[in-house]
């Protein structure tokens, strides 16, 4: 499991690449928040590659949303499968999140 | 039983398997007992859903919470892990060393409007939702008992 | 216990699986019930001559003579499958319903002058060569009982 | 798990995929079996995509063997892992067989 982060035209794109998890998810937040620091308002957070994710990782998310909106940007996420759509519905945070079908469109949507 | 079909698959009816397991509290022991347990219930065709989906998030948040809340992450104090499934049912029993918790004083409902933004707080209400049952399974309540049908 | 290694991987030595398995007396079964019970020994990390040479070996004899000496391939009759395995060995039990046999009485040895172009009565001396131990299971003498110490 | 036969000059050439193992020995009896009754006098069984080996194939093999004997035929082995090796020396086999390391030596040595 491992996040990547690349820029793509002002927008910073993180894959999460295998579990988001209580092991794993300081290490998420770290990566996003220095990029805060360094400045950067859009992010958005590509779970293609993503096998599940545990409270704790919903936790983390919910976290980097307010300190980004605090910071006047923004954190959007895409690309949810089935099982994970299913998570963020249950725990309503569907209603919390800007949640795209695909990159491109959340890229295009900032 | 059912006399498993005839290109000699197995009658998974008859079928049933056990695992325990003890591990020293550290959350990055998690995702490997998920991997084991999984693989359990694929060998009894359980859904991809509840392999990919119900069983590694309720079990994830038993052991996190066994390993940080139970055992304080001390990594003297274990977790152990018992699994049984068969054609019916997953049964997991997660025990830790810790004085034992109140299951139903301790689930919030983190969908209201207060709760929503909260950052902890979700992991007995997702183990509820993805389990047909969780209990505690001794009196002291550091034993955590969650069920789960083969749909 | 030891704590496993540093990448989170599996504290081997508290792991324990187990298995049951019932079967319809028909040799057919006998490739998957192999495969799922050397899937469990890849699992505790048993080496790979035991998974693809000693166990598959010795459990297809015993579960082909408790098919077709014990049950006489009668379809109405099973064979009862159990294994257990942790860090330290696997045991697995093979039931047939059978009459029961006397393992010592039944063993040849193949490999001299005047078996070796026998065409059957290796499979409890393969068994035997395979295996740490070979027994009876109960008086009866239809369950034998096959040990393989973890290498 | 399957059979397939092909022939290679004069040599009748059969590839064990999978076990031989008791649900399926009849199936190599019989087709090798069915060649020589064709008038084939020699073969090759080639047991390089073989997993394991039971008790009654062993006994198939050597049933093929004496029969193909008794038409003044031969049958040569082939291609057996160390697994597949160590089981034929300790059941002394491989004092029955000409057993060849590869494909290409089996077939130069009839
Ligand atoms: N194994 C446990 N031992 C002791 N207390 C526990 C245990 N599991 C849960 N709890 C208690 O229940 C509370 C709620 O747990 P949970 O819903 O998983 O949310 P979170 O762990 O994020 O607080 C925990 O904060 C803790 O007080
Ligand atoms: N489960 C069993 N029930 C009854 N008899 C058995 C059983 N297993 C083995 N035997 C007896 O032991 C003999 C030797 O078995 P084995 O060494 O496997 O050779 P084979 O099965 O080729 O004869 C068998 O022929 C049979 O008489």
């Amino acid at each position: 499991m491992s996040f990547s982060i690349k820029k793509q035209g002002e927008i910073v794109v993180v894959d999460v690449e295998g579990q988001l998890i209580v092991g794993n998810r300081q290490e998420l937040k770290q990566k996003v928040l220095d990029e805060l620091e360094k400045g950067e308002k859009r992010f958005l957070i590509d779970f293609s590659q993503t096998g599940y994710i545990d409270s704790s990782g919903l936790g983390v998310l919910v976290s980097l949303s307010k300190k980004i909106r605090e910071q006047g940007g923004e954190l959007r996420l895409a690309n949810l499968n089935d099982d994970l759509k299913t998570l963020f519905e249950l725990t309503k945070l569907d209603t919390l999140f800007q949640i795209a079908d695909t990159r491109e469109r959340a890229l295009e949507s900032f | 039983m059912t006399d498993g079909s005839d290109d000699g698959s197995l009658p998974l009816d008859s079928m049933r398997l056990a695992l325990d397991l003890e591990i020293p509290s550290d959350v990055r022991y998690i995702e490997q007992v998920v991997e084991l347990v999984t693989r359990q219930c694929a060998q009894l065709s359980f859904t991809a859903r509840h392999c990919a989906f119900n069983v590694p998030v309720a079990l994830s948040e038993a052991l996190a919470n066994a390993i940080l809340r139970g055992n304080g992450e001390d990594r003297e104090k274990h977790v152990r892990i018992h699994a049984s499934l068969d054609y019916m049912r997953l049964v997991m029993e997660v025990a830790d060393e810790g004085e034992g918790f109140d299951l139903d004083d301790c689930t919030i409902d983190p969908t209201t409007d207060e709760n929503l933004e909260r950052v902890d707080g979700r992991g007995l209400f997702l183990m509820r939702k993805l389990m047909d049952s969780v209990e505690r399974f001794n009196d002291r309540g550091n034993v955590v008992r969650l069920t789960l049908r083969r749909a």
